[in-house]
């Protein structure tokens, strides 16, 4: 109720100041950033460092707004998208946020990702009320408009994830003893966090067995938790280590029921290392779609992402889930620019990302929608339960959400 | 106990991982006196190169020589074009090129090949040999390759005579060259022996860890702690000091709460000061024993 | 006096900037032994360093007739000069008899090299009981013995020894110098010879060069030298 | 000189925040290799671990600003003295690391670092993996400057006194016994100096020059983060160190510049091989000057003042040079005739 207040005072106040500044120009209205033929979207990726692998989704999406400028731009202006290396190290993230917002003078930083660096630039982008705008982690604070009013979510959330798997096992599985690989930060913690909250006590975690990304394997921490007598796994881990433990399950002739948290349910970059053999039955969540599943081999959305890949990205990954996630994200970014119309404001550009109603988009699963409200700070909260059947993922059962408020 | 034996078993498999590293780790030693922190940068290429030809149809065996004598030839290279002309620059300018080497390998192999992870075939297959799949065939034969290098080390070292002058060039150069010793032509041999023996480590390691521009970063640690723990000058010393590294690493893991759960390169970094401070010479390594 | 086996012409020598020799001209006869005498810091260690290629020099230097003028070390040394320098350049952590090994590693007569084995152990017999021992833990009376057994190993022509007797005990600086002899007259090694012990180096050499500061100050015969009231006051101590 | 002292003073009236805020970031870290240099450069030890030092006093600062409602200016002689305490302790054993083997040793400080700003233990104090969020401070008195002008006055009057200190410090007769024990550790112990204790205090003011410098990092970046202090910044501490030249004073400013805008400059010229030209810059820095920006100045001058009496700093240089000309393909056989 009070943000609301406080949106319309801003408007109200924004409406009279370029009432009085520019009345020629009364429909148009621009911050920093933004002109009659150009928006500066400035981009935060960790290029180099531990966690480059996450590069191809910065890529992408310049690959994407490549597309749309080719196409004529949103509302006829082009979109100058410019993307810094951060290495995944807070500092730097802070310093190329400064960069950008002080020296180019950008709209909005988009997509920055890592749940480090945006916690590192939160207060400043908040402090100078620039969006923040989808940021690439899924952190469950990231819906927090209380608070944080210029900072803004994007995929489904951890946490929420977690708790479509903690409704699941309590339905199939209520008798199971959980045992959970987790990567000790806040990523791995969030999914924990998640899943406890789900089962409210109801089932126990027998084991939690955390490893480093410094670890060179997760071998260690599968023994553990098959000596724990757990016949269920989470395994809450990046891609790399995800396979691993996949592959570590069967090779020790265990069939534990594996959940495999979204982050890594890639068929290209996850399950084919690993083994599809050893993979076959493991269940995930998917909210867009895998482009290595034949199931959208005839699908339009998958061939129009598919043709954008092959002329503006041909050097992709096509396998990789990453691809898809950029090309989603950028796309809510332009939509939110187009509905933003004229009056290209960062206060305007938020209160448009806050007022996202329905949106589909081509790889996101059939009936999955984007929504955001002035006190809905998670674009998406979809997910459906998979299960992989040895060469690709089967959906099963209805479209789900966490529901967790931030 | 059971949990014990099987966590050893596992640590032994890990262990045999740094074991390969650590034996290229002290071939560089013996050849520069040095240690190269890009090398298991440049291991990692040198797997990339394998897979790369194994991508363009090449059959395993094929891939392997290749990737070594790619190596061999490469690490002679990078001996020659980058540290050859600073050869008299200080040590500290000498870390400085270790580092950029590590920056570009790095940069290089996730330009090339992106950095995604990528299974990489192994030739032992993975059943299961003992120890219901604790000790898989491929960790036997990673065993098995880590021994062989180790053998051939020390027939090089100990029983040939360009394996005497290397150790001579790298003990005392000057004192070599004045014994007719090629004391550059040493030190290039051993560059591309290292990088060779590293190219068949990153060969056994990729298939367990997965190919990635980043897949060494770590491992390079615990291959630092092995050859420590071993003794820098002793090939046997490293191998045993992986395998060390690896049990203990798994046996803290799971007996230490908190610590051994949550801190497992502390315990490297532990076991590297604790060796190095007792018994500076490592287990296995010659002491330098000199009477003024 | 015979043929030159080595000569320096106008030898200069550098450290960075710094000039250390100045026009130096020596020779060292075929069969002969030729001592460098001076005070500490005159530049008689440098004198070798720069016969041996590690040193920045100017200047010619001649062996059997041949410019040695931007050779390497490696190379100088496989022509026959072997080097036994200061602090002897032990091996430490090698075994004595790989030590040996070491000093013939320029050879390409593989088959002949256990053979000199044998026969260096001949001179030095006390190396033989510690072949096996790692070499730094030898007492440096027998460290200068394995400089010297390794230098032979080169089956050199011409030796180059800075300070043989430097930190020995007198009995055994006798009985290297005996060794030293022998080798000159039974196996033809000619020696260039830096010595702080004026008198041992003036009875061993045929020809001496004093030098002061990097410059020649005196030039003869050994005989000369040690007759000279200058030297004999400075260097002999009597 | 006066000129450069009244630009770095009236150069935040003139530029941008951000400019202003990596200007602070390079003199923070120039302060922090000054501390590395104070171990490496004059008393000879090795460190690749320094990042350790600088999260210890980072995380100081945070803690004590978020939980204790510190002052923020108190905060760096805590994050200092706390550096100086674990730097003194990390250098009893170090003491029987020579060279290499202490750059393996604090190789691997500097990988572990993270993982114990994280653990579990320490949660309640760092926050764990989530890090801390501090406040910026803001000018006093009612000062009209932005924080960011205020911080970077704060940060170069730190620095002035640090640097100020340091010199002072090598001037004095601890100075000379700490480098003593860089040129000749058998001689020094010979005069009395007691070797342990001076390489175990340079351990602790080295680490305490670089905590203070990571109290200020946090302070100007607003955030602490186990993801912060990587391996990577000890690299850069250390690339900055040699950049600037082994044993140099100055230099350090240098190397600060170098770490924080180098990498830039090289994203500039590729966005994918970043890294690998950041690799070719380096590789060029050695090649042009072996001995770092200071060396290069340093021959320079000396060229051209060869002919002029020999300036006092010539010998202090020349010492420095030596400890570090040691290369691993070289032993000290040579005879004692080199020329002095």
């Amino acid at each position: 109720m009070r943000n609301d207040r406080h949106w319309l005072m801003v408007a109200a106040a924004m409406a009279i100041a370029a009432l009085a500044t520019a009345p020629a120009a009364a429909q148009k209205k621009y911050d920093p950033g933004a002109s009659d033929s150009e928006i500066k979207i400035g981009n935060i990726m960790p290029y180099s460092g531990p966690a480059s692998a996450y590069g191809e989704i910065g890529k992408t999406e310049a690959a994407y707004f490549r597309k749309v400028n080719d196409e004529g731009g949103v509302n006829g202006r082009k979109i100058n998208f410019i993307s810094y290396d951060d290495a995944y190290s807070p500092p730097k993230t802070v310093e190329q946020a400064r960069k950008l917002v002080e020296s180019d003078e950008v709209l909005l930083i988009f997509q920055s990702l890592g749940t480090p660096s945006n916690t590192a630039i939160q207060r400043y982008m908040n402090a100078k009320k620039v969006p923040q705008l989808f940021v690439a982690t899924g952190a469950t604070k990231w819906n927090d408009p209380k608070h944080f009013p210029w900072t803004m979510g994007w995929q489904p959330s951890y946490q929420s994830e977690a708790h479509i798997y903690a409704q699941y096992l309590l339905k199939n599985h209520p008798q199971g003893k959980i045992g959970v690989l987790y990567q000790n930060d806040d990523y791995g913690k969030d999914y924990l966090k998640g899943l406890k909250d789900g089962l409210k006590g109801n089932m126990p975690i027998v084991a939690e067995a955390p490893y480093e990304t410094t670890d060179p394997t997760v071998d260690s921490q599968v023994i553990n938790l098959k000596a724990s007598g757990a016949d269920i796994v989470f395994n809450v881990a990046t891609p790399k280590f995800a396979a691993q433990a996949i592959k570590k399950i069967a090779e020790l002739g265990w069939k534990p029921v594996h959940l495999l948290n979204n982050v890594s349910n890639s068929v290209g970059s996850v399950l084919k290392p690993a083994g599809f053999d050893n993979a076959a039955g493991v269940l995930s969540t998917a909210y867009m779609k895998d482009p290595t599943d034949p199931t959208w081999k005839d699908d339009p959305g998958y061939k129009k992402w598919s043709a954008f890949m092959d002329k503006y990205y041909p050097d992709g990954d096509k396998t990789s889930t990453f691809t898809v996630y950029g090309y989603l994200a950028a796309q809510t970014l332009v939509a939110v620019l187009k509905q933003s119309g004229d009056n290209l404001t960062r206060e305007n550009v938020m209160k448009q990302a806050a007022s996202l109603k329905g949106l589909e988009f081509d790889m996101l699963l059939p009936g999955s929608r984007i929504n955001t409200g002035p006190n809905d700070f998670a674009p998406l909260k979809q997910m459906q339960m998979e299960r992989f059947n040895g060469e690709r993922w089967e959906l099963f059962g209805p479209l789900m959400s966490g529901e967790v408020g931030g | 106990m059971d949990l014990f034996l099987h966590q050893a078993l596992a640590g032994l498999a890990t262990g045999s991982i740094y074991a390969c590293l650590a034996l290229a780790i002290v071939m560089i030693y013996a050849a520069i006196n040095h240690l190269n922190f890009a090398q298991g940068e440049m291991a990692m290429f040198s797997t990339f190169i394998a897979w790369q030809l194994m991508q363009w149809g090449a059959p395993y065996l094929l891939a392997f020589v290749g990737a070594a004598a790619f190596s061999f030839v490469a690490g002679i290279a990078v001996e020659r074009v980058l540290f050859r002309p600073i050869h008299k620059a200080p040590v500290l300018s000498h870390i400085v090129l270790f580092i950029a080497l590590f920056a570009i390998l790095n940069s290089l192999a996730g330009f090339i090949w992106d950095y995604n992870v990528k299974s990489f075939p192994t030739p032992f297959g993975s059943r299961s040999l003992f120890g219901n799949g604790l000790v898989s065939s491929h960790d036997a034969g990673m065993m098995g390759v880590a021994f062989t290098m180790l053998v051939l080390l020390y027939v090089f070292f100990r029983h040939t005579r360009i394996g005497l002058a290397m150790r001579a060039a790298a003990a005392n150069p000057e004192s070599a060259r004045l014994a007719g010793v090629r004391v550059g032509r040493m030190i290039s041999l051993g560059w591309g022996m290292a990088a060779a023996i590293g190219a068949v480590a990153g060969i056994m390691i990729a298939p367990v860890v997965f190919l990635d521009p980043n897949m060494m970063t770590s491992i390079l640690v615990y291959g630092f702690a092995g050859a420590v723990v071993g003794g820098l000058t002793s090939p046997g010393g490293a191998v045993f000091g992986g395998l060390a590294v690896g049990i203990i690493e798994n046996l803290a893991g799971t007996y230490i709460p908190y610590v051994g759960r949550e801190l497992r390169l502390t315990i490297a970094l532990f076991i590297i000061v604790a060796v190095l401070t007792a018994k500076p010479s490592g287990l296995f390594g010659r002491a330098i024993v000199t009477r003024v | 006096m015979p043929a030159a086996l080595l000569e320096t012409v106008g030898l200069c020598a550098f450290y960075g900037a710094t000039q250390v020799l100045f026009g130096l001209d020596l020779k060292v006869g075929e069969g002969g032994v030729t001592t460098l005498l001076g005070a500490n810091g005159a530049g008689k260690t440098t004198a070798l360093r720069a016969v041996s290629g590690m040193v920045q020099t100017t200047g010619d230097i001649r062996f059997c007739g041949q410019s040695l003028a931007g050779w390497a070390t490696e190379d100088i040394v496989r022509l026959g000069i072997a080097h036994v320098p200061q602090g002897r350049g032990t091996f430490v952590s090698q075994t004595v008899e790989e030590n040996l090994k070491i000093g013939a590693m320029s050879r390409r007569d593989r088959a002949a090299i256990s053979s000199d084995i044998e026969r260096v152990y001949g001179y030095f017999p006390r190396l033989k009981e510690r072949r096996k021992q790692q070499a730094g833990t030898l007492s440096g009376g027998e460290q200068q013995m394995l400089a010297l057994a390794r230098a032979l190993m080169l089956r050199p022509k011409l030796m180059l020894l800075d300070e043989p007797s430097f930190g020995l005990a007198p009995l055994v600086v006798r009985d290297l110098f005996e060794i030293l002899r022998t080798l000159n007259r039974a196996e033809n090694v000619s020696m260039l010879l830096v010595e702080q012990n004026a008198s041992l180096a003036l009875d061993l050499a045929d020809r001496a060069y004093l030098i002061e500061t990097g410059r020649l100050v005196m030039t003869g015969a050994a005989q000369d030298l040690r007759n000279d009231e200058n030297v004999r006051r400075a260097y002999l101590g009597y | 000189m006066i000129a450069g002292v009244a630009l770095a003073l009236l150069l935040p009236l003139a530029i941008k925040g951000f400019f202003l805020f990596q200007l602070t970031l390079a003199l923070i870290y120039a302060v922090a290799i000054l501390g590395l240099n104070l171990l490496t450069g004059f008393n000879g030890q090795f460190s690749l671990g320094h990042s350790a030092f600088y999260a210890i006093g980072a995380y100081t600062a945070a803690i004590l600003m978020d939980q204790a409602d510190v002052a923020y200016y108190w905060t760096l002689p805590a994050a200092g003295a706390a550096c100086f305490i674990v730097g003194f302790l990390f250098g009893l054993p170090a003491l029987r690391l020579e060279g290499l083997y202490l750059a393996l040793a604090t190789f691997a400080l500097a990988i572990a670092t993270p993982q114990l700003l994280k653990s579990t233990p320490l949660e309640p104090w760092t926050g764990g993996v989530q890090g801390i969020v501090i406040l910026k401070p803001e000018a006093p008195l009612g000062l009209p400057l932005n924080s960011d002008q205020w911080l970077y006055y704060f940060t170069m009057l730190t620095a002035a006194l640090m640097y100020a200190g340091a010199v002072n410090l090598m001037k004095s007769r601890t100075g000379r016994a700490i480098m003593a024990i860089r040129d000749n550790p058998i001689a020094a112990s010979a005069m009395g100096v007691n070797v342990a204790l001076y390489k175990s205090l340079t351990f602790g003011v080295s680490a305490l020059y670089t905590g203070v410098a990571g109290a200020l990092g946090a302070l100007t970046v607003q955030f602490v983060a186990p993801d912060s202090f990587t391996f990577n910044l000890a690299i850069a501490l250390f690339v900055g160190l040699v950049i600037g030249g082994v044993g140099s004073i100055p230099g350090t400013l240098l190397g600060g510049l170098f770490i924080l805008f180098v990498p830039n400059i090289a994203e500039e010229l590729s966005k994918g091989l970043a890294q690998a030209v950041y690799g070719f810059i380096l590789i060029a820095v050695i090649y042009l000057m072996p001995s770092g920006a200071a060396g290069l100045i340093r021959l320079i001058v000396g060229r051209t003042a060869r002919s002029r009496s020999q300036p006092v700093h010539f010998e202090t240089a020349s010492r420095s040079a030596r400890l570090t000309r040691e290369t691993p393909m070289s032993s000290s056989t040579s005879g004692d005739e080199n020329a002095k």
